[in-house]
C-alpha cells in the first residue's frame, strides 16, 4: 500500500500543494489530473524517490521510502514523460537492457512478445530508435509494463502521443495489473477509461 | 537541558536573523580595536628583522590572510557538510555567506604573498606548495561561487556547491603535499616563508592581534552576509527590523 | 619607537612600495567588501519592499 | 540484493555504454585526434630543439591528455540526462555509486585508454626514450582512469546548468592538479633517471583514494540535478 503523508511541495519560489495527503490500495489506481504546472509531475517524482518532499512523507507498506531506498526501487516501475531509451539502439535493444538493468532481466523472445503486445510490428524491432515517431517510442517505453513483475507502477502521461488503439491496449493492460493486485499511479490530462470503483481522482489545483 | 533548547531555537532563520543583527556591532568594534592595537605593535614596537629588514612586517597582513583562507574554507565545508546531512537551510545559508569573504583573504594572501616574495626571493611568484595551494584554493572559492551562480534553482545550488566544496576539502592538503614533492623532485624553491622560532615576542604578538582581527572581521562580515542572503531568499515574511509596521499597513490598506 | 621621521616610516627601509601596496590592498579589499554588503542589503530590503507592496498573490496556494 | 544481480547491473550500464559507442566511433575518435593536434602543436611553438622537446615532453602529454579527457567529460551524462535514461538509473534498485563506476568504467574504456595506447607514439615525437616510454604509458594506465573518476563528479554538478562547458573546465582542473604532478613527474624523473616507482604509487594511491570517494560524490550530485 503507498500513502503520502502531509506531503509540501515547492519548485523554486512557487508553492505548489502542501499538506497533500492520500492512499492509494492494492488493486487500484490513483489518477492525478490537473492543469499544466500544478505540480502533477513532481508528485510523481515524490513518489518514485527521485525528488525529496519539502515536508511530509511517503510510505510503501507503512515504512518511508527514504529508509527502504533500493528495497523500494525494487517495488516499481517508473516511466517518466522522457522515454528513457537511446536514438542508437533499436528499440528492442532498448527494451532489453532497460528491463536488464532494472534487475529483471527478459529473454529476447520476451522482448519481442511486450513490443508486439504494444503493436510494434516485428520490422519496427530492429530499425534504431532514432527513425520512430513519438508514439511509436512512447510505446517502446510502455512495453516494459508487459515484462514488469513491480506491484507498483508510475507513469507520467502514458497516453501522450498514443493513438486511440495503443491508449486502449495500455488500459487493459493496466486493468490487468490492478486485478493482479497491483498498484498505479497516473499522471494524465485524459479521462483513464478504467471501471471507477478501482480510479481514485486527485486534482491539484496548483 | 534549557541551553540546549535556546541553541536549536537559533538554527531556524528566523531566530538567527535577529541574533545576527545584535552580534554583527560587536564583532565589528572588537575587530577594529583589535586592528587597530595590531597594527601599531606591528609597525611601532615590533623590532626590524634582522635578515629581511623592514619587508618582513608584511607578514602582519600576509600570514592572517593565507591562515584565514584556509580556515574559512573549511569552516565552509563543515558548513556545507552539516546542511547535507541534516537538510539544514541555515547551514547551506552559511556556507554561500563564507565563500566571497575566504575568496577575498585568498585573494590577498597571492597579493601580499608576491608583495614578499619580490624583495625576499627577488621574484613575484614562486611555486612553492603554499603559494600553490593558495592559487588552487582560490579557484575553488571560484568554483563553489560560480557553480551556484549558474544554477537557478535554490535548492539544487545549495547542494551542488557543497558537493564540490566537500570535495574541495579533500584536495587542497593533496595539492600541499604533491607540490611539495614537486619541490624536491626539481630542488626548486624550498623557501620557508614564516620566519618561525627566531621570531620575537613582539612579532608574534602583532601577528596573533592581527590573526584574531580579521577573524572577528570575517565573522561581523559573514553574519551581515548572511542576514542579505536570508532576505533575498525569503520573499514573503519579512524580518526586517526597520519598520515592520508600516509595511504592513500600507498592505492592510490597498 | 624606532621611527627617526615620518618619511623613515613610509619609507620602510626601502621596502615601503612592498610593504604599503600590501597593507593598503588589505584594507581596501575590507573597505570594499563591507560596502558592497551594505549595498547589497539595501537592495534586497528595497526588492523585499517592492515584492511586498507590488503584492504578489502568488503565495496563496 | 545480490552480488551477482549488482554485478549484472553494472556489466550491463558498461555493455550499453560501450555499444553505444561503437554506433558513434566519431565521437570517440574526436578526443584522440585533440590529443594529437595539440600535442602536435607544441613543437611547431617552441622550435624542433631536441633537449627542449626532451624537457617538455611529458608536461605537454600529461597537460593535452588533461584536457583530452576534460573535453569528453560532457558524453558522461549529459545524453542520459537529457534522453531520461538518468532517471531510470537512479531508479535502479542498486547502490547508485556502484552503476557511476560502471559509467565511469565505461567512459574510461571509451576516451581514456585510446589515450594510453596512443601516448608511445607521441611520446616519440618529444624524442622520448624506451624506458620514459614505458614509464609515460604507466602513469597515464595509472593516471588517467583517476581523471575519469574525479571528472564525472564535475559532470553529474554541472548537467543541465547553462554554460555547461566552461564551468565543468574551471571545477575539474583544480582537482586534477596532483595527478598533473604525479604524472608528469613520473615521466620527468625516470628521464632524470631517478626512476618513476615512487611517482607512479602515489597516482596509483590517488587512483585508489578516488576510486573509494568519487563514485559517492558522483552519486550525490547526479541525485541533485535529477530533483
Amino acid at each position: 500500500m503507498l500513502q503520502a503523508v502531509a506531503l509540501r511541495c515547492s519548485r523554486g519560489e512557487r508553492r505548489l500543494f502542501t499538506d497533500l495527503s492520500v492512499k492509494v490500495e492494492r488493486g487500484s489506481l490513483l489518477a492525478v489530473v490537473g492543469e499544466n504546472g500544478s505540480g502533477k509531475t513532481s508528485l510523481l517524482r515524490i513518489f518514485s524517490s527521485l525528488l525529496p518532499p519539502e515536508q511530509g512523507s511517503v510510505l510503501w507498506g507503512g515504512q518511508d521510502i527514504h529508509q527502504l531506498k533500493e528495497l523500494y526501487s525494487g517495488q516499481l516501475t517508473y516511466i517518466g514523460h522522457l522515454n528513457g531509451m537511446k536514438d542508437d539502439l533499436t528499440p528492442l535493444e532498448n527494451l532489453m537492457s532497460a528491463m536488464s538493468l532494472a534487475g529483471e532481466p527478459c529473454s529476447n523472445n520476451g522482448a519481442k512478445e511486450a513490443l508486439e503486445g504494444i503493436g510494434l510490428k516485428r520490422p519496427i524491432h530492429h530499425l534504431p530508435s532514432k527513425v520512430l515517431s513519438q508514439g511509436q517510442k512512447r510505446r517502446v517505453a510502455l512495453a516494459r509494463l508487459w515484462l514488469s513483475t513491480r506491484p507498483l507502477w508510475l507513469l507520467d502521461e502514458p497516453f501522450t502521443s498514443l493513438d486511440q488503439a495503443a491508449t486502449d491496449v495500455v488500459t487493459q493492460r493496466l486493468l490487468m495489473h490492478l486485478q493482479r493486485g497491483g498498484l498505479a499511479v497516473v499522471v494524465t490530462h485524459q479521462e483513464v477509461a478504467l471501471p471507477t470503483e478501482v480510479v481514485q481522482r486527485l486534482r491539484l489545483m496548483g | 537541558m534549557s541551553t540546549g533548547i535556546n541553541w536549536l531555537k537559533y538554527s531556524s532563520p528566523q531566530a538567527f536573523y535577529p541574533l545576527a543583527g545584535h552580534l554583527i556591532p560587536w564583532f565589528a568594534c572588537v575587530a577594529v580595536a583589535l586592528m587597530g592595537v595590531g597594527l601599531y605593535m606591528g609597525f611601532f614596537v615590533a623590532p626590524t628583522d634582522f635578515q629581511q629588514g623592514e619587508a618582513y612586517r608584511i607578514i602582519f597582513v600576509h600570514v592572517p590572510a593565507a591562515w584565514m583562507s584556509m580556515f574559512l574554507y573549511v569552516v565552509m565545508a563543515v558548513w556545507a557538510g552539516i546542511g547535507m546531512g541534516l537538510n539544514a537551510r541555515l547551514s547551506f545559508m552559511m556556507a554561500q555567506a563564507i565563500a566571497p569573504t575566504g575568496a577575498m583573504f585568498t585573494f590577498l594572501a597571492l597579493l601580499t604573498g608576491a608583495m614578499w616574495g619580490k624583495p625576499t626571493w627577488g621574484a613575484w611568484w614562486v611555486w612553492d606548495a603554499r603559494l600553490t595551494s593558495e592559487l588552487i584554493l582560490l579557484f575553488q572559492y571560484a568554483g563553489v561561487m560560480l557553480l551556484r551562480t549558474s544554477i537557478d534553482d535554490v535548492r539544487r545550488a545549495d547542494r551542488a556547491s557543497a558537493v564540490f566544496a566537500l570535495v574541495g576539502v579533500v584536495n587542497v592538503p593533496i595539492i600541499y603535499f604533491s607540490v611539495q614533492w614537486w619541490n624536491t623532485l626539481h630542488q626548486g624553491a624550498s623557501v620557508s616563508m614564516a620566519t618561525g622560532s627566531k621570531m620575537a615576542s613582539t612579532m608574534l604578538t602583532a601577528m596573533l592581534l592581527m590573526t584574531v582581527a580579521f577573524w572577528l572581521y570575517s565573522i561581523a562580515v559573514i553574519l551581515a552576509r548572511v542576514r542579505c542572503v536570508m532576505i533575498e531568499r525569503e520573499s514573503s515574511p519579512v524580518w526586517n527590523d526597520e519598520k515592520p509596521a508600516v509595511i504592513q499597513e500600507t498592505v492592510e490598506a490597498r | 619607537m624606532q621611527w627617526g621621521s615620518a618619511s623613515e616610516f613610509f619609507a620602510m627601509g626601502g621596502y615601503g612600495l612592498y610593504v604599503w601596496t600590501s597593507f593598503v590592498a588589505t584594507a581596501l579589499c575590507m573597505v570594499w567588501e563591507v560596502l558592497a554588503l551594505w549595498r547589497r542589503r539595501a537592495a534586497a530590503c528595497a526588492e523585499q519592499r517592492a515584492a511586498l507592496l507590488g503584492g504578489t498573490d502568488e503565495t496563496t496556494a | 540484493m545480490s552480488g551477482s544481480s549488482m554485478w549484472e547491473a553494472v556489466s550491463g550500464i558498461i555493455r550499453r555504454d560501450l555499444l553505444l559507442a561503437m554506433r558513434r566511433r566519431s565521437d570517440a575518435a574526436m578526443s584522440v585526434f585533440f590529443l594529437v593536434i595539440v600535442v602536435s602543436l607544441f613543437p611547431l611553438g617552441v622550435g624542433p630543439e631536441p633537449a627542449v622537446l626532451r624537457t617538455i615532453g611529458p608536461g605537454v602529454l600529461w597537460v593535452a591528455a588533461l584536457l583530452a579527457c576534460l573535453l569528453s567529460l560532457g558524453r558522461v551524462f549529459t545524453a542520459d540526462y537529457l534522453d531520461g535514461v538518468l532517471e531510470q538509473m537512479v531508479l535502479i534498485p542498486q547502490p547508485l555509486a556502484l552503476l557511476v563506476g560502471g559509467k565511469v568504467v565505461a567512459h574510461w574504456v571509451i576516451s581514456g585508454f585510446p589515450i594510453v595506447l596512443l601516448s608511445p607514439l607521441l611520446g616519440l615525437q618529444f624524442g622520448l626514450s624506451g624506458e620514459s616510454l614505458g614509464v609515460l604509458v604507466m602513469s597515464l594506465l595509472l593516471g588517467t582512469p583517476t581523471l575519469s573518476m574525479i571528472g564525472a563528479i564535475g559532470a553529474a554538478l554541472v548537467l543541465g546548468v547553462r554554460g555547461s562547458g566552461l564551468l565543468v573546465a574551471l571545477l575539474v582542473l583544480p582537482l586534477y592538479v596532483p595527478v598533473l604532478i604525479f604524472g608528469a613527474g613520473a615521466v620527468t624523473s625516470s628521464m632524470a633517471g631517478i626512476g618513476g616507482e615512487a611517482n607512479l604509487s602515489l597516482l596509483g594511491a590517488c587512483l585508489v583514494l578516488s576510486l573509494f570517494l568519487a563514485p559517492w560524490a558522483t552519486a550525490a550530485a547526479l541525485r541533485i540535478a535529477l530533483e
